[in-house]
């Protein structure tokens, strides 16, 4: 309806065997935002965003994503339709070098069809020019430089996260998911990051929605957020807001640590 | 009556048979896939290995003039069980354990093993010929037969000996692999070696001696599962290679890595070759009395022809993927 | 550095390895060429040719896709059967009877089956679900398998008793080999669509599967492919021996040149095949696969149609095993459906691109060459072994190896079966392994 | 005498070493937490004093001796214990089941250490006969400290534990690991959380490129200027 | 010097379990001709064994290695049927080379286009088929099942004993087929035994499947009356059985199993710890004795001439001569004698096609013993 959300979950429910992980779930995303969700482990944070990514078939309800209808569509439709995700626990192509993760992401890459691969083999290649300075750009900026002829399976852990990342920067989206893309990656970089996602959403007009535990983030970055617990929405607004809430602090932050 | 013997004949002793055949090598096939994580192709060579073996030693207690009350080439079996788990060992050492340790995939291991199976086979008919030999050369294979005419029954119900012992051999294997697996340190070390093999070194478990314990379990339940089955039909050498397919089919049906799962699949496959070639009008013949005149029976109601048995077993486990992509009992995948 | 580390590292550029290893295999074949004559040499090479097809096409489906395909042996003599209806001469007195009508029947029937189950598979549409909707589904297929039982029952059976069977077109061979990869195409197609969701292992047992539903339907259709009294002879694309006797040519020339001619055709296929495959391999497309084989979740995210390119593999491969199988009867001038065994036509495929280096199309070539020739050479080999073996145990006074020529060439398998696990111990990726794409 | 201390390791997974020479020390009583940007070595470094990677240079003293190259099944039974980042639990074996694998390593009874770890972790004794899998992050990452503590260990080490967790939960991992620590057992960590884990370490080491960069308590390199610019985010 | 016969035989594959007994026999043909001064001019005569696995595929290769590098005189094999069409086909007619099958029952043999190059000298499946049935329906026995093993043999002998007892006005309750290797051959047989036959046709081999269906049908003792092919016969049928069982079987092989040939042959074979009652062991003696015969007839190591002399020796009229007797025929053919070899296996008479017409003997098991009822009239 209003093309002012860009997602619209309504009513979504995902079980797995005898556990609800998304219950009746309902939330949207305004176009521009910088949406955050946050939640205890647990609450289906992942598993929604596995629904709206196509990775998932939800149980019951409807995903809309720019004013179709996308439940039960492929994830390569949704990328195609504009959606962009990253994941939780890294998904590298781990035979591949660093360099070749970010090539292969861009769609539409003429020289990925058997016909133009035989055919138009010119065609090709100018596009794979274009593609090789762009992934070589992303690497220099995540830092990767070094490893970028490293088999991405060999790369370390955080390594692999920022290598995830650079995937949404290689293809322009409408709508990026970011699944803790901060865990594990060092807060100095993060940073770098954070003010790259700030430019996207400005310049480029990126909608970003945003999973992540690191609240300093969330709070840099994201308005409104979204509190998920038990597969359930259970508050929306302004960071500030969300922190005055007693009920969540005591469950989602606990109390600071005091030091020995 | 009559009817119901020939049915408990036919397919209940014969499903059962075949069942107890199958789960014994899957078991081996899905202990050996869920900690060292390949399809071990020569299972089914090793089983006809260990027939050959118990073989052996049953034509050595003939000739020192042994007599024993149950089948000879039974009564060796825990000597044969033995003599079988080392070969597995002297397998795994000199053709597994250097692949293992430079890391090869499952795919390498599992055409590893194909080469293994063919050495195997070699050597087999190499030593004993290509014929085919029985168990029974110098004992009488004993039948019982059920007497049922107490219940209205003109025919027996028939099993053999072999097959009585292998009933009761397959059910206590199976629980004794169960408690072990369940109960002992070293099974749960091996449960948890083949839930996480990384995080099973980190905690100090001692994964060689895993992996050693499990070709002892694999190799003397392959020796029983070849003997049992040599026993029942007779002894040659592709005696087990040929039904090495549906046994990975009970393996996989069942779910990779679950020893229940194996059993399970064991007795589907097997019953579904049963029952997909069983001729129905034998069961159903009382009908003809109803029926109406011209309606009788067709002399054959089997689902499909014999020649397409096989067949029979692999669409069931092609449907069962379909249905439930890991088999049964959710298993592991490489 | 010491002198051999160097060496090894020499070794280990995939291009030097490679070059060193295909020409040891060349003097492999020289040797076998000087031993065996040259005549013998050429049919090797032809058949080693024909599974150098076959084997890049289950490279292309495993080597580039990932995809555990275990039906090889089912391609293969969809292959066959393709060429023996295209090639083999008009059998008159089929086409002169009624079978071709009950055939038509026969076929009609089929497609009310396919109907009728299209249209259960649609009630779905109309809101029917679970239990009901599956029942339906199960109801048509029943009905579906016994109209079409009805009318090609009667027809194999008429067409067996008075014609014997089908025969074929007497079309050109290689026309046959073109319709075996499109018939094997068709049914990958199908196939694919069904299997390919499943994982690794439980696709391999599923193909498995489906392999020997292919060989029963094949071996049993008597009416179609004469099941298990073979069709022959049949005929060549190049002339026959033969044929070139008939024009003067000796005995031992005729032999040389008849089989360098088929060699050439096939050879000139390959190469055709290797570079075009070769070529998609190397650009976006082949990363596109590569990058589905590491992670099919991942890829799909980053829009990648996973099931359709895995489709796509799975297909093309199969063309290739199609092709390679027709090409194979084509050869030996008999369609044998007794004569495919899963250990023969499956596995030793799967030795070949593994041993050879999956992933690796230079690899592949060179490990299905060399199997192949091992396998020929172990014939010969494992009896000069062991019937010298068993002299050797005669004179030890142990007594001679009983059927010790028999048991001798039961050792083929054994020689095999040493050189596969010695490759593997010596080379766990392949002889000639995948290259990683370092660039830029 | 240090509980553990490298000296100018070196190692790495075949190819070019990926540790130049790392330094550390850490007395039973410490808790010694490893920053620095991704990439540079620290989880190397744990695996290579647990022996999963070849060290090919430097020595590696635990109690005395020389462990460099020494395989898990041997360092286990000489109070060595580690938690992986991922992976960390056997998700198909209850929690009591998670908890004996920990303990294979040891011939005497073991049941006073389980009591000791259910006390530490009430929630686990709860659930002592569900399957890990069914744990949600927090809990699976008590199970894998408390595997890692049925061997009754010297030195714990773990890779980042409070990598994923809600805030919650990432207080209560802390707090554990230190209440771990009173109990007697030294704590090498890597921690991304950096800041969070220095403020309540005693030994703190900044590794870059597979050298130490910085070295200190934890409170020393918090307040260093150049370490909270470079590697702790600002 | 050596004159060589190529061996082209399935030692490996499916027929692996009886391959060996046929080779052993060929071999022992040609130690008999060596024994007795060797071939033509004293030279020795050697066999060269190549192994095509049942598989015209394999075939192929094993062939040509005999034809083209071994350059034998004469090929004794294929088994198959399969590898004996690819054999010929592929470098044997080409090349000129006599082939001799012991074992090659399908049709399709003989519709080779041959040369006059490719023989048989096994009887084709449909005669011994179509005598079983005669044999049948004269005991008066009218209802049976069957079921044969799943290959060019078994379908072709059940196809043709079929056809002919249903012609003769008998039923047959139920037609199976059985593919070798099995574990279990239970529901084949409960197939048969739910139509109601009694008396049961066994058309495999007893060394696979045939054997095992034998075994679980007397477990399964709803059958009085066994019938069974010459892929049954042999001393093996009884050992390991017990006899009483298998009381009243009926076994149907190509004549002359008796007589003096057989008698013969069961002396040399005797003497060397052979079993003549193996599966195709006298054809495959007869075979490669008689390609001895045919090149010392055709009076050179040369292909050429090798075709027609093999009937010379082998067809009838001539001095009779018996398996073994080598020097007797050797001075008969240099004495320019015209020789007629009477087989172990049967009369040999090769006709147009090369294949023998061949009259069938049956046997029945009676108190443990294999006992000859001579020619199924
Ligand atoms: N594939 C699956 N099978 C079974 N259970 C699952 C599966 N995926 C998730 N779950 C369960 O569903 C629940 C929600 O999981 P989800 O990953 O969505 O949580 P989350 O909010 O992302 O938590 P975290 O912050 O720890 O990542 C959890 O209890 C989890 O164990
Ligand atoms: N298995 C491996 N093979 C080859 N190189 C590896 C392997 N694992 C890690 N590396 C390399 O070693 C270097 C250090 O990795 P390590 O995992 O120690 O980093 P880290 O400091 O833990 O980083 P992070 O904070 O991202 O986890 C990285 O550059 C990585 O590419
Ligand atoms: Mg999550
Ligand atoms: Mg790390």
């Amino acid at each position: 309806m209003s093309s002012d959300l860009v997602i619209d979950v309504r009513n979504v429910s995902k079980r797995f065997g005898g556990l609800t992980a998304v219950n009746n779930c309902s939330l949207s995303v305004r176009r521009g935002s910088i949406t955050g969700l946050i939640g205890p482990n647990g609450a289906g944070k992942s598993t929604l965003f596995n629904m709206v990514a196509g990775n998932i078939v939800p149980d019951g309800g409807s995903v809309i994503f720019d004013g179709v209808d996308v439940t039960g569509f492929k994830p390569h439709e949704l990328f195609r339709a504009g959606m962009l995700r990253t994941f939780q626990i890294a998904h590298e192509f781990s035979n591949m070098t660093a360099l070749e993760n970010l090539m292969v992401v861009p769609g539409d890459q003429p020289g990925e069809y058997l016909g133009n691969a035989w055919f138009r083999p010119g065609l090709s290649k100018s596009r794979e020019t274009e593609v090789r300075k762009k992934a070589l750009d992303v690497i220099d900026f995540l830092k990767l430089g070094h490893v970028r002829n490293e088999l991405a399976g060999n790369l370390s852990g955080g390594q692999k996260k920022l290598l995830e990342l650079g995937r949404t920067m290689m293809v322009d989206a409408k709508v990026v998911l970011l699944d803790e893309v901060a865990a594990g990656v060092n807060k100095t970089l993060l940073n770098d990051l954070a003010a790259n996602i700030e430019r996207m959403n400005r310049e480029l007009s990126y909608t970003f929605f945003v999973i992540e535990h690191d609240m300093d983030l969330i709070a840099r970055l994201c308005d409104p957020v979204i509190v998920m617990a038990q597969g359930e929405k259970i508050a929306e607004g302004p960071m500030a807001e969300i922190r005055a809430n007693p009920a969540i602090v005591e469950a989602y932050f606990g109390t600071p640590v005091e030091v020995a | 009556m009559d009817e119901l013997i020939f049915f408990i004949n036919r397919v209940l002793i014969s499903g059962t048979v075949l069942g107890s055949i199958y789960a014994l090598g899957a078991i081996g096939v899905t202990l050996i896939f869920g900690i060292l994580r390949f399809a071990h192709f020569a299972h089914g060579d090793m089983m006809t290995m260990g027939a050959f073996v118990a073989f052996v030693l049953a034509g050595l207690c003939t000739a020192l003039g042994i007599v024993t009350p149950l089948p000879t080439g039974f009564v060796v079996l825990p000597v044969a069980m033995v003599i079988a788990a080392f070969l597995a060992l002297g397998i795994d050492k000199g053709f597994y354990a250097p692949l293992r340790k430079r890391g090869a995939k499952p795919v390498t291991m599992l055409i590893a093993s194909i080469g293994v199976t063919l050495m195997i086979q070699g050597l087999i008919r190499l030593i004993f010929g290509s014929g085919t030999r029985s168990f029974y050369d110098t004992e009488p294979k004993d039948i019982f037969r059920i007497d049922m005419s107490a219940l209205g029954g003109t025919r027996p119900i028939s099993i053999t000996e072999p097959q009585v012992l292998m009933f009761v051999v397959t059910a206590l294997l199976v629980i004794a692999l169960h408690l072990f697996l369940t109960r002992s340190r070293l099974g749960k070390a091996m449960r948890a070696m083949a839930d996480n093999a990384d995080l099973a070194q980190v905690s100090g478990i001692n994964t060689a001696l895993v992996v050693r314990v499990t070709w002892v379990i694999a190799g003397s339940l392959a020796c029983v599962a070849g003997v049992m089955l040599a026993l029942d039909v007779a002894l040659m050498p592709d005696l087990a290679f040929n039904i090495v397919l549906p046994i990975f089919a009970a393996a996989i049906v069942g779910g990779l890595g679950h020893a229940y799962g194996a059993i399970v699949g064991g007795f589907l496959i097997a019953f579904a070759e049963t029952l997909a070639v069983f001729n129905w009008t034998a069961v159903l013949r009382p009908l003809n009395g109803i029926l109406p005149e011209g309606m009788a029976l067709p002399a054959n109601l089997a689902l499909v022809p014999t020649e397409y048995k096989l067949t029979v077993a692999f669409v069931i486990l092609v449907v069962t993927l379909l249905v439930r992509p890991t088999g049964i009992f959710k298993g592991v995948s490489t | 550095m010491s002198a051999a580390e160097a060496e090894t590292r020499w070794l280990d550029r995939p291009l030097y390895r490679g070059i060193a290893l295909f020409v040891a295999l060349f003097f492999l074949v020289a040797a076998a060429g000087v031993s065996q004559g040259s005549a013998s040499m050429l049919l090797i090479l032809v058949q080693a040719t024909g599974f150098a097809l076959i084997a890049l096409g289950l490279n292309i489906q495993w080597g580039y896709g990932g995809l555990f395909n275990f039906a090889i042996m089912g391609f293969l003599m969809v292959g066959g059967a393709a060429v023996t209806f295209i090639s083999y001469p008009v059998n008159a007195s089929f086409w002169n009877s009624d079978g071709p009508m009950l055939l038509g029947r026969a076929l009609l029937a089929f497609l009310i089956g396919a109907a009728l189950v299209y249209a259960a598979r649609q009630t779905r549409r109309l809101g029917l679900r679970g239990f009901f909707y599956g029942l339906v589904v199960v109801l048509a297929w029943f009905i579906a398998y016994v109209i079409y039982r009805s009318q090609i029952d009667p027809a194999a059976a008429y067409i067996e008793s008075t014609a014997g069977f089908v025969g074929g077109l007497g079309l050109n061979p290689v026309l046959g080999w073109l319709f075996g990869g499109l018939l094997a195409a068709a049914i990958a197609y199908f196939v694919g669509r069904i299997s390919l969701g499943l994982r690794t292992d439980y696709l391999a047992i599923a193909t498995i599967g489906i392999s020997e539903i292919l060989r029963a339907l094949i071996k049993n259709m008597d009416w179609l492919t004469r099941g298990t009294m073979s069709v022959s002879p049949m005929p060549w694309p190049t002339p026959l021996p033969q044929a070139l006797q008939a024009n003067g040519v000796g005995i031992a020339d005729s032999f040389v040149q008849a089989r360098l001619g088929f060699l050439a055709l096939a050879v000139a296929l390959l190469v055709i095949i290797f570079y075009v495959v070769q070529r998609a391999y190397g650009g976006p497309w082949g990363r596109m696969m590569r990058a589905i084989r590491d992670n099919h979740i991942a890829a799909g995210s980053m829009g990648k149609d996973v099931t359709g390119r895995q489709l796509e593999l799975f297909v093309l491969g199969s063309v290739l095993m199609g092709i390679g199988g027709a090409m194979l009867v084509s050869f030996s001038q008999i369609f044998d459906p007794s004569g495919y065994q899963p250990i023969n036509h499956t596995f030793m495929i799967w030795v070949m691109v593994i041993v050879g280096g999956s992933g690796n199309s230079w690899g592949v070539l060179l490990g299905s060459l060399l199997i192949y020739v091992v396998w020929v050479l172990s014939d010969p080999a494992a009896q000069l072994i062991f019937v010298n073996l068993s002299t050797l145990t005669q004179h030890m006074g142990w007594g001679a190896i009983p059927e010790i020529d028999s048991r001798a060439l039961q050792m083929r398998v054994f020689v095999l079966g040493v050189v596969i696990t010695i490759a593997l111990r010596f080379a766990p990726k392949g002889l000639i392994p995948e290259v990683i794409r370092r660039e830029g | 005498m240090a509980l553990i201390e490298l000296r100018n390791v070196v190692g790495g997974y075949g190819g070019a070493p990926i540790l130049n020479g790392v330094n550390m020390a850490i007395e039973q009583s410490d808790i010694g937490v490893i920053v620095g940007p991704n990439g540079a070595g620290k989880s190397t470094t744990l695996k290579a004093i647990f022996g999963l990677l070849r060290v090919t240079g430097g020595t590696i003293e635990f109690g005395g001796r020389n462990i460099a190259n020494s395989l898990p099944d041997t360092l286990v039974p000489m109070g060595l214990s580690f938690v992986p980042q991922e992976k960390n639990v056997f998700t198909t074996l209850t929690v009591e089941e998670n908890l004996e694998m920990g303990a294979f390593t040891r011939r005497d009874d073991f049941r006073d250490t389980m009591d000791w770890v259910y006390q530490m972790f009430p929630v686990l004794a709860e659930k002592r006969r569900q399957p890990a899998g069914e744990l949600s992050g927090g809990q699976r990452q008590m199970v894998a400290m408390g595997r890692a503590l049925m061997s009754k260990p010297t030195l714990l080490m773990l890779d980042e534990p409070s990598a994923g967790l809600s805030p919650r939960y990432v207080i209560e991992i802390f707090e554990t690991i230190m209440r771990v620590n009173k109990e007697g057992v030294g704590i090498l960590m890597v921690e991304q959380n950096a800041r969070q884990a220095l403020a309540f370490a005693s030994r703190g080491f900044v590794l870059a490129n597979g050298q130490n960069r910085f070295t200190g308590t934890g409170a020393e390199l918090i307040a260093d200027p150049e370490v909270a610019k470079s590697f702790l985010g600002g | 010097q050596e004159v060589k016969i190529g061996f082209l035989a399935d030692v490996t594959g499916p027929i692996a379990g009886f391959a060996p007994g046929m080779v052993d026999a060929g071999n022992l043909a040609i130690t008999n001709v060596n024994d007795q001064g060797g071939i033509l001019d004293g030279q020795t005569l050697v066999s060269v064994l190549a192994d095509s696995a049942c598989d015209g595929g394999a075939a192929g290769p094993a062939a040509d290695r005999l034809v083209n590098s071994e350059q034998v005189v004469a090929i004794f094999g294929g088994y198959c049927s399969g590898s004996t069409i690819a054999g010929a086909n592929g470098s044997a007619i080409p090349g000129n080379v006599v082939m001799v099958s012991p074992a090659s029952t399908a049709p399709a043999v003989a519709e080779l286009a041959d040369n006059d190059l490719v023989f048989r000298d096994v009887v084709p499946d449909s005669i011994q088929g179509v005598k079983a049935a005669e044999l049948l329906l004269s005991q008066g026995t009218t209802e049976v099942g069957v079921t044969y093993v799943n290959n060019d043999y078994g379908s072709g002998l059940a196809g043709a004993f079929v056809d002919a007892f249903t012609a003769g006005g008998g039923t047959v309750l139920a037609n199976v087929a059985h593919e070798d290797g099995k574990a279990d051959y239970r529901p084949e047989i409960g197939q048969v035994e739910a139509a109601g036959a009694t008396t049961l046709v066994i058309y495999g081999y007893e060394n696979a499947g045939g054997g095992a269906i034998l075994n679980q049908a007397i477990e399964a003792g709803s059958f009085t009356q066994f019938v069974g092919g010459d892929g049954m016969a042999g001393d093996a049928l009884l050992e390991g059985r017990d006899a009483a069982s298998l009381e009243g079987m009926i076994l149907t092989q190509a004549a002359a199993a008796a007589g003096p040939s057989f008698d013969a042959l069961n002396a040399l074979t005797s003497a060397v710890g052979q079993d003549a009652n193996g599966t195709y062991v006298t054809n495959s003696y007869d075979a490669v004795f008689l390609l001895a015969l045919a090149i010392e007839k055709s009076g050179s190591a040369d292909r050429e001439g090798v075709s027609a002399a093999l009937r010379e020796v082998a067809n009838a009229p001539g001095e009779t001569i018996l398996p073994g007797e080598w020097s007797k025929a050797k001075e008969l053919i240099a004495a320019g004698t015209d020789i007629n070899y009477e087989g172990a296996s049967g009369t040999i008479e090769f006709d147009d096609v090369g294949d023998v017409a061949g009259a069938i003997n049956y046997f029945v098991i009676e108190g443990g013993a294999t006992v000859n009822k001579g020619l199924i009239q």
